[in-house]
Parts: structure tokens; sequence; C-alpha cells
């Protein structure tokens, strides 16, 4: 069962690489690099809001991180091949996931509801501080950088590629994660943290590491969007909506899932762009998001992959009942967050 | 014999009231000892203070000889002291399989290898045999019925092989034929060396499987001895029929 | 000195509005278990209406309040009905922090529309007027404001402690479980509570359109205030909720007059995050008892 | 299990691929639509085309520059009725493709993208604020687009140093309060301000500008005795205000945008201090919003600059105002200057299509870097990066009215000084 897994990220990995070969206009390689941008993110934000369960509203504060260590790196260095901020994101990645080890820490001494306003003040205080260190940020003036030196025909592609391999190390991580222990440890602690603690799961442990490798991804996005926008500011770059656009795309496409936040990226990022700049005039869009919004929460709270997943399980179920025979061939599971009651397979 | 568990003046308070007053108490090696008491006597609270979940405000527990105070759940979990709760607490959306193998106690360096090795199918089968769920390990947790959740959540601290297990009320919402089960399990335990702490209200059920019987009181031990002594302890049955 | 006297005078003031703003806050998390993230947007809504009030037909901020009060007690026993009644999921707590999100964009959508996005502000013929008092400075508005904060507060307090509905919100709050068995219809509560957080919406929003200029942004700011006063003030809590809005507004009035007000916002954020690191149940939260 | 996964992942295949497809066939949908005037227009219009000259800008329709984004949008579409009206540019009729940011970084970027390469736009020009013409200008660069903006003149717009970019304002942001310099140097020695405190907005538009004057005012002798810079959620600025009170500075300058400076003037009223000068970099400068907000007592003497205002000397403004109030209604004074900078950016193609008869990137960039234009926001020049050389007018209010005072070729009425108090 691993290998058509497998192979099937292999033909995803392999089409993504391909496309820019195709001649895609600049406006859809633009409309593609912020989609992989989102995508990378909630895919990364999946790990510590949907696999551990702790709805962290503070993963902006990292992507300012990064967006700011490239904005500052350039203060420094001259841009030669253009390619150096790209050759340093493992570093800021590296740097975000050490300084978001302590910090997730602390802050997941909290459960839900206050973990999630302890991080969004952590993205406050990001914002506060940005503005304030003008020394070294720039403060309310912002920061610019130079323009990246690329040839206008494949202005975009150093930006994709970049996006492309932090979506790619996201969900790697991911399936690694989904497969092994510390899968299994993040299930008990979003399931029941006390019982988890109660049989000996290094539940600190496992928290501190999502979070740091979450955010530490984070962080490589920050850096390249900041690269791509070529500059930043202390709003932009600390934009609580970011964080909500993550936390939004995996809940819709499915938390504690490797697709779901990528399935929800690819539906609302190309959605909200492009309905904003087709439609955005209309002051109904803010409504219309919201309607929308509102409706898949209440039809589909679980998010799109696990809710079809579920419908499509049970009519399968129901075709295959009369051959299916004795109760221990029950429906298997459908990972996390199933609701759907399933005969028990008999009492002892 | 001697004190597998001991506790010296445990204190507990909540918000100006004495959950936990002062209390002592000894658990032996290879004794199955009923912790019993009118509701709100602070046996739960006793219960949360011995393995951890609670910090008490005063008071030292010493676990195999050792001064475990202050440690943390999962710390003692791996020395050997484990706990199911009063409602059984399974993790409902893992298969019964992932259940066992998630409290299998591994460390660190385990956090690597699959989700399921091949090894924790096979120390997980050999709990499902005894426990006779063998049907039911590819099923979710949330699938079985209320009792065979109980009887899993219990062969699920087994996995570590622990010293001590501490049972919150194993009978309570089961049915008579599980209590059975239920009862010959601890015992299969108790026979290779496994102590118990159980607190219980079911008497039958304390009377036939436990020994010593300790008796709790707001929050204060105020007996320890044999259940047909229990039975006869006129303060025993003031603190349950006074209050 | 005096500085730091007017900054301890302003901070009081100001103090009250957030708390009653905060305390509908607190409870509506107390009753339901809901971080209301809409509970800026019901304010500046409250503002709006006033706003209209005034403007349009002259009515005084002040005596617009049982209007407003009763209008966004109906808005929010609605929210309540339709979008939070419907989740009932394990998970529904953060299920309910996005959908009250959402709520929050629908009305700043919806205000967006009706009033466009210039900035509103309530000015009153005694808007700018002032009391010099020993050499301190008491502005009108804000003690109109710090009055009307009280005197909602104390309404409040005796909502709760005197009549039938207060004490089944209050058990309900210490323990939604044993209140189900003594009778109290919790749905009942929960619809009900919601739309008393939204009606101290109401009050706090003429005071706050009497004080600040606002728009349909300015939720955001609020929120994200809101949200700290209550977890300081431990989650649930109505006495938490007030007795932080003072902490919270005192000192950042205080840094601002002694400092720097760019680290007035700041100072605050370090209070939070310290209370929280020794007592993550915030200052009044407590652990329950048998919570495991 | 396995099979568990595997389905779900299959329903995650159909649903990605689902959504590929409504998407690529909804750009199929516009780009096939646009190409049809991308043919006729792409590659070196020659004089004789008679299609539309299409002009994408993206502007704030909603989030926190929504305000500023509709008056510059009235500008522009306003600017495209007027001169349709007249028969277009070089016979060809104007048509505005204006779409919205959401006050977003990243969605200008992906605006004007896709203005230049899927609607292939025949012109653009700028947003609302430095923040976004910023990343919005290095877009505009790589394609070699000309960069007409009415509003984003902040220092680090100009770090950048392109050439084709043009900011339609009299002066950079940093140089607009130096004409107030100008004036409080030019008065006599012993009438000048011997104290100065300074209350600055941290953003890049407001605390510059109050900096500059500083600069000036310090080198020129003037102590400062008081300054604050504040973030801009602050809400309340009477702590602020009270320490300035307590300073009792001769001259105030206030670096401000709008809510601030209201909010500024009100706490000075609450606390009954009134400077002897006092100079608002923005706020103070609108007609009905300042005097509503603080009081119509509380506003006169008060000083601030403009580049547009009711009233202006500029040739085209009657007939500016004409226009606008019959377009949208209301009177000179609700007109928004935002909105006259925006027209002030199709003023300058109109003359660079009259000068040279040709209306290209190439040409615009080039054409504009010589000579002065007159326009509604006065006359402008600008050097190789973009930097406006002209000044500001300062303005004060007179008897409850916004009067240009300083310098002397627009000036109405006589400065008026020192500030009469609050009420007055």
């Amino acid at each position: 069962m691993n290998v058509p897994a497998l192979a099937r990220g292999g033909v995803l990995t392999v089409a993504l690489l391909a496309l820019p070969l195709l001649g895609l206009e600049h406006w859809v390689l633009n409309l593609l690099i912020f989609t992989l941008m989102y995508a990378a993110m909630s895919s990364a934000w999946n790990l510590v809001g949907g696999f551990a369960g702790y709805p962290s509203l503070g993963h902006a504060a990292f992507f300012g991180f990064g967006a700011y260590f490239i904005g500052l790196w350039f203060q420094h260095h001259d841009v030669v091949s253009g390619y150096e901020p790209f050759v340093i994101l493992p570093l800021v990645g590296l740097l975000a996931a050490l300084v978001g080890a302590p910090i997730g820490w602390i802050a997941m001494r909290t459960r839900a509801d206050v973990f999630a306003i302890v991080t969004i003040t952590l993205l406050f205080v990001a914002q506060t501080l940005a503005f304030n260190l003008d020394d070294l940020t720039g403060g309310a003036q912002g920061l610019a950088m130079p323009t990246p030196p690329f040839e206008l025909a494949r202005f975009e592609w150093p930006f994709y590629y970049a996006m492309l391999w932090i979506l790619l190390l996201s969900m790697a991580l991911t399936y690694l994660s989904m497969r092994s222990k510390v899968g299994l440890s993040l299930d008990t602690v979003r399931a029941d943290e006390d019982k988890a603690l109660g049989i000996g799961i290094h539940v600190q442990g496992v928290k501190v590491l999502s979070f740091s490798v979450s955010v530490g991804l984070v962080a490589m996005a920050g850096g390249v969007w900041a690269y791509y926008e070529t500059f930043v500011y202390p709003q932009f770059a600390f934009d609580p909506l970011i964080t909500i656009g993550m936390v939004l795309m995996v809940f819709l496409g499915g938390r504690a899932t490797l697709w779901g936040p990528i399935l929800g990226a690819v539906i609302l990022v190309p959605g909200q762009q492009y309905l904003a700049y087709k439609l955005g005039g209309s002051q109904l869009y803010l409504i219309a998001y919201a309607a929308v919004f509102l409706l898949i929460m209440l039809l589909m709270p679980r998010g799109i992959l696990p809710t079809v997943a579920d419908r499509l399980r049970r009519r399968r179920a129901v075709g295959t009942s009369s051959d299916a025979g004795p109760p221990t061939a029950a429906p298997p599971s459908a990972g996390a967050g199933s609701s759907v009651p399933v005969p028990s397979g008999g009492t002892a | 014999m001697s004190a597998l568990l001991e506790i010296t003046s445990a204190r507990k308070v909540f918000g100006g009231v004495r959950a936990v007053d002062d209390c002592s108490l000894s658990v032996e090696e290879g004794s199955i000892t009923a912790l019993i008491g009118p509701n709100g006597s602070g046996k739960t609270t006793l219960f949360n203070l011995i393995t951890g979940y609670l910090g008490a405000d005063g008071g030292e527990f010493r676990f195999r000889g050792r001064d475990v105070t202050g440690s943390d759940p999962g710390r003692l979990y791996r020395h050997g002291l484990t706990r199911t709760f009063q409602q059984a607490r399974v993790f409902p959306h893992m298969t019964v399989t992932e259940n066992l193998v998630a409290a299998g106690g591994y460390r660190w360096r385990d956090l690597l290898v699959p989700r399921v090795s091949r090894r924790d199918r096979a120390r997980a089968e050999v709990l499902l045999e005894e426990f006779r769920m063998t049907h039911v390990a590819e099923l979710q947790a949330a699938d079985l019925s209320y009792g065979q959740r109980k009887l899993l959540e219990f062969a699920a601290v087994l996995m570590s092989e622990p010293r001590l297990v501490l049972l919150d009320e194993p009978t309570a919402g089961v049915n008579p034929v599980m209590i059975e089960t239920m009862e010959r399990h601890i015992r299969e335990r108790n026979g290779v060396g496994v102590t118990f702490l159980v607190v219980e209200h079911d008497m039958q059920f304390v009377m036939r499987l436990c020994n010593p019987v300790v008796v709790l009181n707001n929050g204060k031990e105020i007996f320890a001895g044999s259940p047909a002594d229990v039975q006869q302890n006129p303060m025993v049955l003031d603190a349950y029929l006074g209050t | 000195m005096h500085a730091l006297i007017q900054g301890l005078i302003l901070g009081i003031l100001t103090g009250g509005v957030y708390a009653l703003m905060a305390s509908g806050q607190t409870l509506i998390f107390g009753i339901m278990k809901v971080v209301n993230l809409a509970q800026g947007a019901m304010v500046i809504l409250a503002a709006y209406f006033s706003y209209t009030l005034f403007a349009d037909f002259g009515v005084d901020p002040l005596l617009a309040i049982p209007l407003t009060t009763a209008v966004m007690f109906g808005l929010g026993v609605v929210i309540q009905l339709v979008f939070l009644r419907p989740l009932k999921r394990e998970d529904s707590a953060q299920l309910s922090l996005l959908v009250t999100f959402a709520v929050a964009l629908l009305l700043e959508g919806f205000m967006s529309v009706t009033w466009r996005t210039t900035y509103r502000s309530i000015n009153t013929d005694y808007a700018n007027a002032s009391w010099t008092l020993f050499g301190y400075q008491f502005t009108v508005v804000r003690m109109i404001a710090f009055v009307l904060s009280l005197v909602s507060l104390g309404l409040l307090f005796l909502l709760l402690n005197r009549t039938r509905f207060g004490r089944a919100v209050r058990a309900t709050v210490q323990n939604p479980m044993s209140a189900e068995l003594l009778g109290v219809e919790s749905k009942r509560v929960a619809a009900l509570g919601f739309g008393l957080g939204a009606a101290t919406a109401a009050a706090a929003g003429s005071v706050y359109g009497l004080l600040y200029p606002f728009n349909s942004g300015s939720h955001y700011d609020l929120i994200s205030e809101l949200l700290s006063i209550v977890v300081l003030g431990g989650m649930g809590s109505v006495g938490g909720a007030v007795i932080a809005a003072l902490i919270v507004s005192t000192s950042s009035a205080v840094v601002a007059t002694m400092f720097n007000p760019t680290w007035s916002s700041f100072t605050f954020f370090v209070i939070l995050i310290l209370v929280l690191l020794i007592r993550p149940q915030g200052l009044f939260g407590t652990v329950e008892r048998g919570a495991l | 299990m396995s099979s568990g996964n595997r389905l779900r992942r299959r329903v995650l295949v159909a649903a990605t691929s689902a959504a590929v497809v409504i998407l690529a066939s909804a750009c199929a949908g516009t780009a096939s639509t646009s190409t049809s005037s991308s043919a006729a227009t792409s590659g070196t219009p020659s004089p004789t085309t008679t299609a539309p000259l299409v002009i994408g800008a993206s502007v704030s329709l909603t989030g926190d520059f929504a305000d500023s984004g509709k008056a510059v949008k009235a500008g522009y579409e306003l600017w495209a009725d007027e001169v349709n009206k007249k028969g277009g540019i070089l016979g060809r009729q104007v048509q505005m493709k204006i779409v919205d940011d959401t006050s977003s970084p990243t969605q200008v970027v992906t605006n004007y993208q896709n203005l230049i390469t899927q609607d292939k736009v025949d012109l653009v020009f700028g947003p609302f604020s430095s923040l976004l013409t910023i990343p919005a200008s290095q877009v505009a660069k790589r394609y070699s687009y000309a960069f007409i903006e009415p509003a984003g003149g902040g220092p680090k717009v100009f770090a950048q140093k392109l050439d084709n970019l043009f900011f339609v304002q009299p002066a950079p942001v940093v140089k607009s309060g130096d004409v107030y310099a100008d004036w409080i140097l030019s008065l006599p020695k012993a009438d000048q301000p011997k104290t100065a405190a300074y209350a600055e907005l941290d953003d890049p538009f407001s605390a510059p500008i109050a900096e500059n004057i500083r600069a000036r005012f310090e080198a020129a002798g003037i102590q400062t005795v008081y300054k604050q810079v504040y973030p801009a959620e602050t809400r309340d600025l009477t702590a602020i205000m009270s320490k300035v009170a307590a300073a009792n500075p001769d001259v105030l300058v206030s670096g401000t945008q709008s809510e601030d400076a209201y909010s500024q003037v009100k706490s000075l009223v609450q606390l009954k201090f009134s400077p002897k000068f006092m100079f608002m970099s923005n706020g103070a400068n609108s007609p009905v919003e300042f005097p509503s907000k603080v009081g119509v007592n509380n506003v006169n003497g008060i000083m601030s600059t403009a580049d547009w205002y009711p009233g202006s000397p500029a040739e085209s403004s009657p007939a500016f105002v004409a226009a606008y109030t019959a377009k949208y209604g209301g009177a000179e004074t609700d007109i928004d200057p935002s909105s006259a900078e925006a027209f002030s950016c199709g003023q300058l193609l109109e003359q660079v299509a009259a000068k040279t008869g040709k209306i290209d990137n190439a040409t615009i960039i080039s054409t504009l870097h010589q000579g002065t234009w007159p326009t509604l926001v006065g006359n402008l020049s600008w050097d190789a990066i973009g930097q406006p050389t002209g000044s500001f007018s300062l303005i004060q209010w007179i008897n409850q009215k916004l009067t240009p005072v300083f310098p002397a070729d627009v000036a109405k009425a006589a400065p008026v000084y020192p500030k009469p108090n609050w009420g007055g």
C-alpha cells in the first residue's frame, strides 16, 4: 500500500515540476506561486493545527520572521546571481525552527482556546517588534529589497520552484510523520492529551517537534514571498489574515489529512485572488466570502476530504454488505475524525 | 512483602476545600488493594495525585523505594505505574491495535519507526489474544461497546508491563458478564506479579477480589484491613451512613 | 508624577469601557465554551446603530442604549440559533472559533455596505468638554462612558445574581452537566446567554462610538484586546474580566504617558504572557476539580 | 486502513482535477475574450489604431485603504469620461479597467500581473499607498510599463530608483512639509517660535514629514522640547497631548494622517492647551471632515499643506470641479484630493499624446522625464527616479475656511498668527 501512495506523490511532483515548461503565461505562474505558497503553509500548519490539534493563530509571526530575515540579509549582501536567498532558505527554516522550539514549549503549556489566543498575541508581539526595532527592521518605513535579476521570460520560475520545494518538503514530512510513531503520538495528543500523558507518550516532545517543524516551513515560505514582493512591511508580513488563510484552507480541505490542506489551497487561493480581480469592485465580496465560509463550516464541519470520503465509504459499505458476511469485515477506518456509526463487531 | 507504593501525609486543597487531607497509605507488592469511601471522599483526587496528574500541596510519594513526588504521569508510566480512568478513556478514532501500540511506552528514538511495526503488532496480538479481542483488532475504538472499551483501556496499560496499575471503577457501567471478564483478567495479571490499587463502588466485587481494603473519608485514610474487618468496623459504617 | 496620575485616571476611565465589552465575551465563553470572535464586530455594529440614531434622528447615544440593547440581544439569539447551535461535535470549540470569525466577517461586510468604510464618530455637543480637578483633566465623555459602563456592569451583576435566569447561567458556567441535571435547559440558556453577551456589546458600542472614531474594520483591533483581557482575567470569569480590563488599560496608559506609546501595547502582551506562564488558567480562572 | 486511504485519495484526485478544470476553463474563457483586444493593441500601436485605449489600475476598494482607494477610482473614471467626451486620446476611446487589491500586497502583485500579462492593457496607473506602490511598480518595471501613480510618495518608493515611475504630486512625502518650514523661517526672527514639539504617526507618509521639518527647525535654532512617535493603532492621543501641553511649546508640528489628527485636536481642546503655531501634515486639510470631527470653532489658525484644494488656482480646476459634481454629486468641498491626483495622472497622458502623437509606454517614459507638465495638482516635473521637484501649498483655516496662504503666488490671504484660542 506504500508503493501506490508514493507513485501518486511522484506523479504529482513530476507534473508540478514540468508545469512551467509548458510555456504558461506570467499571470498563471504568478497565481500558481501564491497557490503553492499557501498550500505549503497550510500543509505545515496542519502538522500543529490538524495533527496535534493545537489551533495556532500565530504562524504568521514566523512567516514574517522569514520575510524579514531575507530582507535583512539583503542589507548586508549584494545580489550577484539572484539565487542567494534561495540558497540560504534552509538556514532560515532551521533558525525559525530553533526559535520556534522554546516558544512552542511555552505556548503549548496552554490548551486549545487559550493556546489560540496566546499564539495570536505572539503574532502581535512580533509585529510590534518589527515596528519598533526600527534600527534593525526599518520600522514603519518598511524594508525594500533589490529587484531580482532574472530574465523576464523566466522571471517567476525560481519563485515557483522554491515554493514547490517547500510544499513537497512539507508533504514529505507530513507523510513520514503519519507513517511513524510521531503521527501515532500526535493522534493521541489530539484525541485526549491527558490520557496520552498517562500512557507514556512524549506529549510535550512531539508537540514541540511538530510546532518547530511547522513554523520552520512557514518561515521559508515567508522568505520566498518577501523576495518575490521585494518589499516587507510589519503589517503585511505579520498579518493575522495570513494565519487565517492557512487555518481556513486546512479546515476546508480536511484536518489531519495529507491532501486536505493542499485541496483547500487549490480551491481558496485562486478563488480568492481571481474573484477579487474579477469582481472585487463589488461591495458584496466580503459578505459572499463569509457566507460561503459559513456554509462550508455548517455543512461540512470536518472538511471536504473526510466528508466526501465518508459518504463514499458509506455508499460502498451498503453496496458490498451482501457479500461482506461476518461482522469482522466492517468497513475500514477512514483515519482521524470519523464519526459515522459503524456496526460494532460483536461483543465478547 | 514490602510496600510498592508509599504515601505520606499527602495534601490537596481546592479553593479552600481539603480534598485530600494529610493522607497516608501504602500498597504492598503483589496485592490487590481496594480504595473505597463515600462520594467526595477524595479517592479520585488521590488517584490523580499518585499518577502525577495533579501536583500535591504537600506530602511524599515513594514508588519502588524511590521518591517520585512531583513526577509527571509519563515518567511514572515508564517507571511502571499506570492507571485507567473512570469513564474508559481510549482513543476513539484509532484502531484497537493502534490503541495498544500507542501505550507501548516507547522511547524517543522509536519515534521514527513505523506507526505500527511488525514487532508492535506481534506484541499487541498476544494481548488481544489474551483479552479475546483479536476479531476487533482493526476496528476503531469508537466502534466498540462501552464494556469493550473498558477492557481495551485495561489491556492497553498492560502493554508496558507495569508494576502497579490503578483502576478507577473498573466495573462502572459494565454488564455482569463483562465484570466477570474484568475480574478474571485482574486475577490473572495479579498472578504474574502485577500489583493493583482499585477504586470501586461495587462492594461484592471488592470483597471477592481485594485484600486489603483501604477506606477513605474526608480525604483521610480512616481504616485499612481485610474485607471481613471492614464490614464490621463502626467507623466505616459511620462514614458511609453518617454524611 | 503628574503624568503618572493623569495616565492612571485615563486608564481607569477607559478600563470601564473595556470591562463592559469584555464581560459579554467572557460570559459567552463561560456559558457555551465558545470564544466569540464576533464580539468586536457586534460592538462596532452597536456603535453604528447609535451613530445612525444620533446622526439621522438626533437621539442621544445614551438614550439610545435601551433600544440598541434590545436589537443586539435579538441579533445575538439569532446568531446562536442559526450558526452555533448546529455545531454539535466533539471539536465544536475549534469550529465555533471559525464560525464566529465568519460571523465577524459577515457583519463587517454588512457594515461596510451599509455605512461604507469612512470613519464615523458620534460628535455630541459635549464631545470636547472637560473638567479640571486639582490640575487633572477629566473628560466629560470619558466620565459618562465610565459611569455608564459601571451602571451596565451593575445591571449585569444584578441579572446574574438576582434572577432565575441568572442563576441558571451561573450554574451552567460552573458545571454544565450538573446544571442540566438540575433542570436547567442548557440550550435555552446558551441562546439567551449569547443574546446577553451581544446586549452588553450594545451598551459598550454606544460608549465606544462616543469615545473613538470607528469603521467596519475597527473590530480587528478590538477583538485582539478583548481576547487578551478575557484570557488574562480567566476565561469565563466576569469579575476577572473587569479587573483584567483595568490592568490592561492602566498599564498601557501609564506606559504611554511615562515612557513611550509605541511600547504600550507591547507591555500588556508581556504581562499577559507572564501571567499565563505562571497561571495558565488566567488570574481568576479556576482549575476545575475533577477536570481530568 | 489501506483501502480507506486509497479511496480518500481517489476522491481527492477527482476533486482537485475538478477544481483545476473549473479554474482552467474560467481562465481560458477570459483569456479568449481578452485576446481579441490584445491582438489589436499588442506591439507598438500605430496612430491610426481606433481600438480603445485600455488603462489598468488596481486600487483598494476593500480593506484598510478602501476610502482613499475609492477616491482614486473616482478620479480615474472621471478623467476617462472627460477625455472620451473630447474624443479620447489620439482618437481612441479610453477604457479604465479598475480592479480591487483588497489593500493586500499579494493581491496587488497578482492584479498588475493579470492586467499586464493576461488582459494585456495598454497602460497602467498606480494603486493607493506607498506600501502597495512598491511591489506594484516592480511588476510594471519588469514589463517596461510606465508607472504613473498618484499616491505612492514614501521614501522607499524612490529608494527603488525606477526610471519608469512618476509620482503625481508636487513633492515627495518627505518634502511635502518643507513649505511650512519655509514660511516659519521667513518670519521676522522675533516672531519665530523658540520651542517646538513634534507628535508623529509612525508610518511612511506622516512621521517623515515632521522629521524633515524638525531637521530644518533645529538647524535654525528652534529648540525641540518634546518629540513623540506613536503607532498607528493608538486610538487615544490624550496621553501624548498632555505631555505636549506640559512641555508648552510655541509650535506643535504633527505628522498625521486623518483620525489621529482629529484625535490630537480634540485632546488639546479638552486639555485647554492652544499652541501659538500649529501644523498638521494631513487630516487638517480635509475641508468637511476636519471641522465636523473637531468642531467648527476649533479649526481656526491650524495649518496644513495641499496640492489640490477647493478654489485651487490650477487652470483645469473649475472644469474638474464641474465634472466631478455633475458625475458624483456633492459640493466642491466634498472632493478628496486623491481624486484630483488620480485625475492628474490622466491629464499627463493627454499632454504626452498631444505633444508626441504617440501613446506607448516608452514614449511616455522618455517624454515625461523632460519639461514641466501643468496638472490639477500643480506644474509637475520629475528627476530621474520619479521624485517630483515642486512644492506643496501652505493652507490655513481662516474664518472656518481653508485658505492658501503661502507661497505668495498662490496665497489668497495673509497667514494668521498666533493661532486663535480654541472655540475662537
